[in-house]
């Protein structure tokens, strides 16, 4: 008779809600420099989204999805691909996007309304993929990269993130089995913020962990504090390390917290529990870091209001930079047909020369 | 003697909502965000609160499980209402629209029904993220078993949506969220129905005929309000009932004008505009004076926000083809 | 710190191989009418198939697809089903159809061709689906009828059935999930014969068992020997039990082996590997009843081939009626039109007309 | 100096395969079945064992899953040649289609590119089970960024199916299955691709025009055999390449004819056959001598195997309609 059969998912933390280490930290960690850099990229990425966010309230942005509270999933992790990596993110994934080349006003431009934000200028993002706004999209073209790599025998891997509503498509789960089955370099993250719009996780799924889900598909999975910046990118990078070297994909479950709204169009005090929502903001990503790095004496108040003088100069740089391609140099009319096939169809083109002729508007 | 409240289209949905789940407790509305959060469009807004939170459930994030779970409540007799977050969004749930929701009353002889109404924004004009502003109407047109219905105003979203509650058969009701919030109609709230298989007739004219639906109605109402001054006679038609769609309505007007352009937002490949062209083309070919225009979207991808109004067809080209069409002898 | 997180899987079996129990029997398999019972039927399913089948070899059936192997699992877990519980099965389906009131002759004119052999006239079988063709599909469809019983408050249950390739499928796992969540009363089987058309159980997935795909949902999962029908008909009489009083959804893995081609359209041939096969008659579920029953004395063999002469001649019965229908009572051709819509639509009328005027073919 | 085979359709597929796995290291083919059991139709019979398991993946059941991996296989250069087993089971793929495959390039500003086949079978006439029969080649005629190839027989399997794997463009190569085995050619092995985007021209007329595509050709090109023998000289027109569409050819024939018949097998409503026609009323009404004649699958679900044949347009109402329309003064 057969046997039965039994799981177990890890939980993984190094900095503890009070910023004390509740673990040997890994070696990384032991070093601060790393640490700092982590904290500065963290920090880049808050200020970049609130600058978004407030270039849409005054009418000079689109519909723009902060990262706020979520840094440390972004950032974290995003550090562990390697250049020759491939990166497929999901529309809140700015911080991987950042920590792969990407550059902020590529960011800024496709949310801005311009498709040229998605046409990487960096050789390290050249293979990385434009966001994906369909839900669970993504973890497929990830799987899919993920099996070229395999085939061709490279020692990449690739990374994808999905929040932990989109775990409930079917193409996640699907993406799951056969990056298991296959054995693919493939590394998902659930940036599980507690929140799909309105929608609290509990009534996302039963399941107790967004890391059983890969379960599923018998793939290696964990769980990890996502508040805790150390923790994420361990488990990135060794996950990262064990895809390119033929170990197989994981998946990992980085629990946080979504302190913003969805998205510039929602509003999230229809539905949120302003109690929860002022809690989580105890437990919150940078400050963790920060207390850590303060409680070492590594960073005090001036250093980091000097960091915070230095990345808000450079988020508006790459703001002018953004406004500069948006407004001064738009795409011609016929930018419309000239990348949808290799070359503009018989049929269209007389389409393309009337878009010629109407002009901008 | 019933009331009469100044709506817009989308409160006109929430209005037409609230009424028929008022007097049939087999309506339930479900989707992503249409419980406490109301919609993203606030469509449902108000309806978790008065009908409580099984008759406006909250769903996982999946749209292919609010399709396939609405088949299994319709063949129940439930008359499930999936709200379908965007229509860029609708494609998961392609396979259980087109293979089960179309099919099951014709692949049971009628035994098991699906009265269902697919509710979704579409359409551009709001400046949205990439993939929130397409029409794709014509993809769900050439699937026998379903009907197609597009409102263009706040009344015929009140008495269509109404219709749609009542029907037996599978429907896609597709709001033009552009024109959600853009006007007001003082609608009567009596809770009468608006046929589900009938051209309106907006204007009536004899020179020429607009044939348009949804939030491109408005580009061609304002050409025909440019046209007519210039002393040309407009008939102007709001198909809404795109599919399947009355022919005859429109055949009575081309034999009247002798020419025709159909506007829409859609690509122009196989488009609705397509269809209605041919059908005139085979039954009334001989009425036409002048070849049929279209205006329509390109044939390519709806460009982001930026250059998003470059795609959508314009009153400009709406009246330039439409005297093009005039010009013919 | 949040603790690690476990899971553990059952496998029931009650006869082992050899037909001897390796467990307390339940109280039902006490009762040997109740083991008669269900012989019969799993022998009647075993004659039907073989009749269409042979009907497809000679032109009077179209594409067929049998259950030779897989009877314990139709008929085991079809019975669990009351009269006002509801079926949503799938193409291979056939043993849980018999077992709720569908007729033979029904199905045989479903695979024949014509479309009333969905039109179940047993009102037991009034708001059963028609077997889903595209995979996976039914799966959402049972969760709906399920949410409708649940939202009504009713003490009724839907049982579901699906292919172990099937479960690769999205659909699959989002009814897994949303029965999860919703707490739904929803009973989903497994049947894992080993194959999806050609591709084995181990292309297909990773995960040890079909059983743990439900753990991504937080759902109730069990593992049964698929050819012991005493442990099928325990797990999904308990199932059911458990979700028409609102204990919520269950997964079954069946495990059991496809001893048939997948339809009379393959020829399995190409891809099985003969041993594999012959090895799997030895433990195949009708002997192993066959066996025990005739252990206890309860059967013999003559009582055996008195039973598989009813049998077939039932099975003869159903085929004429099937013919009868199928032949002498053709559908006119606006049966073509006429349950499409509640109403004809203008637009379609001339087409109506002209397939009348045109006539049968 | 190449040589010749004769061979059916399905074989000419896989010849076409054969001969570009053979040159082309990043053609992948995957799909259900496509490996040891060289497909359900036999298709890619024989490849698995010539190029091994790499380059012809059994995939696990999920049609998603194959478009989505084909996205992101491409985005690295490779070429996947995705098998989908039936085109009834190709919804479930539809999202990845509709929103990725067709788009990335553009999205991209051309930075990612999607060189890949989705081949599939379709369309009615082998009495196969339910869902095995449709034909929706318009739902993906539609969608901006995907081009639409439809083979008539072995000689243009061969030669689209090779400038398909050919091309940087997503392409769903639809395989008549009708066809697979109905007629033989003489193909030339010559690795020659045949264009991509333009119309044949299968005989020439001058009274009517007959346009189709795909497996109704054979009921075309019989038709005009009949049509002949009573002395009309008839066009006849294999589209082909059915999206984007080659308007100029047809154009052509029709200004030389002023009479026309599309015939397709899909549903009437919005199918290629009105894309068709409207453009045809749009920029040749006035060479039109009679109304354009449609032949079509009716706007109804495909029956099952029973009735089938009562549904898919046939020889003689090819005739009658071309009769009418040559009747037309
Ligand atoms: C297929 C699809 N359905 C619906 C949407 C609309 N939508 C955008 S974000 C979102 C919620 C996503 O929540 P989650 O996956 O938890 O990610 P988060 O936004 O919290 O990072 C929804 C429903 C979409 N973009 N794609
Ligand atoms: C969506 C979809 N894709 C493909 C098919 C074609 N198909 C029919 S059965 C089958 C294999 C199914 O295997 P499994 O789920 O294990 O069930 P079994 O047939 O073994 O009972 C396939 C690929 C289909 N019917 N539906
Ligand atoms: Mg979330
Ligand atoms: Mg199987």
């Amino acid at each position: 008779m057969r046997k039965s059969i039994s799981f177990e998912i890890n939980h993984l933390q190094y900095l503890d809600e009070s910023a004390k280490p509740a673990n040997d930290l890994p070696e990384f960690a032991k070093d601060t420099d790393k640490l700092v850099e982590l904290y500065d990229r963290m920090q880049f990425l808050r200020a970049m989204d609130k600058r978004a966010v407030g270039l849409q309230r005054i009418g000079k942005m689109r519909t723009y999805p902060a990262a706020l509270g979520q840094e440390a999933v972004g950032i974290g992790a995003g550090l562990a691909l390697k250049d020759t990596d491939v990166l497929v993110p999901y529309y809140r994934g700015t911080g991987m996007m950042l920590s792969h080349g990407i550059k902020p006003h590529e960011i800024l431009l496709y949310w801005g309304g311009d498709e040229r934000g998605a046409d990487y200028k960096d050789p390290i993002a050249a293979q990385d993929f434009p966001v994906a706004v369909p839900i669970a999209t993504q973890i497929l073209h990830a799987a899919g990269v993920a099996t070229a790599i395999k085939l061709r025998g490279e020692k990449r891997a690739v990374m994808t993130e999905i929040g932990e509503g989109g775990t409930s498509e079917g193409e996640f789960y699907e993406a799951l089995n056969v990056a298991g089955v296959w054995n693919l370099p493939f590394v998902c993250i659930v940036n599980n913020n507690q929140w799909a719009i309105s929608v609290p996780s509990e009534n996302q799924t039963k399941a107790e962990s967004y890391a059983q889900k890969a379960i599923a598909a018998g793939m290696d999975t964990l769980q990890v504090d996502g508040n805790d910046i150390i923790a994420v990118h361990d488990a990135s990078v060794k996950a990262m390390e064990k895809a390119r070297n033929g170990g197989g994909p994981t998946l990992i479950e980085a629990i946080c917290y979504r302190l913003c709204d969805h998205t510039t169009a929602d509003d999230a005090s229809r539905y949120h529990d302003q109690k929860v929502h002022d809690k989580a903001w105890e437990v919150e990503p940078v400050k963790r870091l920060e207390d850590y790095l303060k409680s070492l004496g590594v960073l005090d108040d001036k250093a980091i209001e000097a960091m915070a003088k230095d990345n808000k100069a450079n988020v508006e740089k790459e703001v002018e930079m953004y406004f500069d391609i948006l407004n001064n140099q738009p795409q011609p009319p016929e930018a419309m047909f000239d990348y949808l096939y290799a070359e503009v169809p018989e049929k269209t083109k007389p389409q393309r020369e009337e878009a010629i002729r109407r002009g901008a508007k | 003697m019933s009331d009469t409240k100044i709506l817009t289209l989308i409160e006109a949905v929430t209005a037409a909502l609230d009424h028929e789940m008022g007097l049939d407790k087999e309506i339930v509305l479900m989707g992503e965000d249409v419980g406490k959060n109301g919609g993203v469009f606030r469509a449902t807004d108000g309806l978790q609160q008065k009908y409580g939170d099984e008759r406006v459930m909250d769903t996982p994030l999946a749209e292919a499980m609010i399709a396939g779970l609405s088949v299994g409540m319709a063949a129940q007799g439930m008359k499930p209402v999936p709200e379908i977050q965007f229509m860029g969004f609708v494609f998961p749930a392609f396979n259980q629209i087109a293979t089960a929701a179309a099919r099951m009353r014709n692949r049971t002889r009628g035994r098991l029904t699906m009265p269902i109404t697919f509710r979704m924004p579409y359409g551009g004009g709001i400046h949205a993220p990439e993939h929130h502003s397409e029409s794709t109407e014509a993809l769900f047109a050439h699937i026998p078993g379903l009907r197609v219905l597009i409102p263009s105003n706040p009344t015929r979203a009140y008495g269509l949506l109404l219709a749609s509650l009542r029907s037996p058969d599978p429907i896609l009701f597709l709001e033009p969220k552009r024109v959600y919030r853009m006007v007001k109609h003082e609608v009567e709230m009596n809770g009468v129905a608006l046929p589900l298989d009938k051209c309106f007739v907006d204007r009536e004219g004899d020179d020429i005929t607009l044939i348009s639906w949804g939030a491109m109605m408005h580009e061609t109402l304002l050409a025909a309000d440019q046209l007519a001054k210039d002393g040309v006679s407009v008939e102007v038609i709001d198909v809404a009932t795109v599919a399947p769609m009355d022919m005859e309505t429109i055949f009575t007007s081309v034999r009247k004008t002798g020419r025709c352009v159909v506007v829409q937002e859609a690509p122009r490949a196989g488009g609705l505009g397509s269809e209605i062209a041919a059908e005139i083309a085979e039954h009334e070919l001989m009425s036409l004076i002048a070849p049929i225009g279209r205006v329509a979207g390109y044939d390519t991808i709806m460009p982001y926000a930026k250059m998003e109004m470059q795609y959508m067809p314009s009153v400009e080209r709406v009246v330039e083809e439409a005297q093009k069409v005039l010009k013919y002898v």
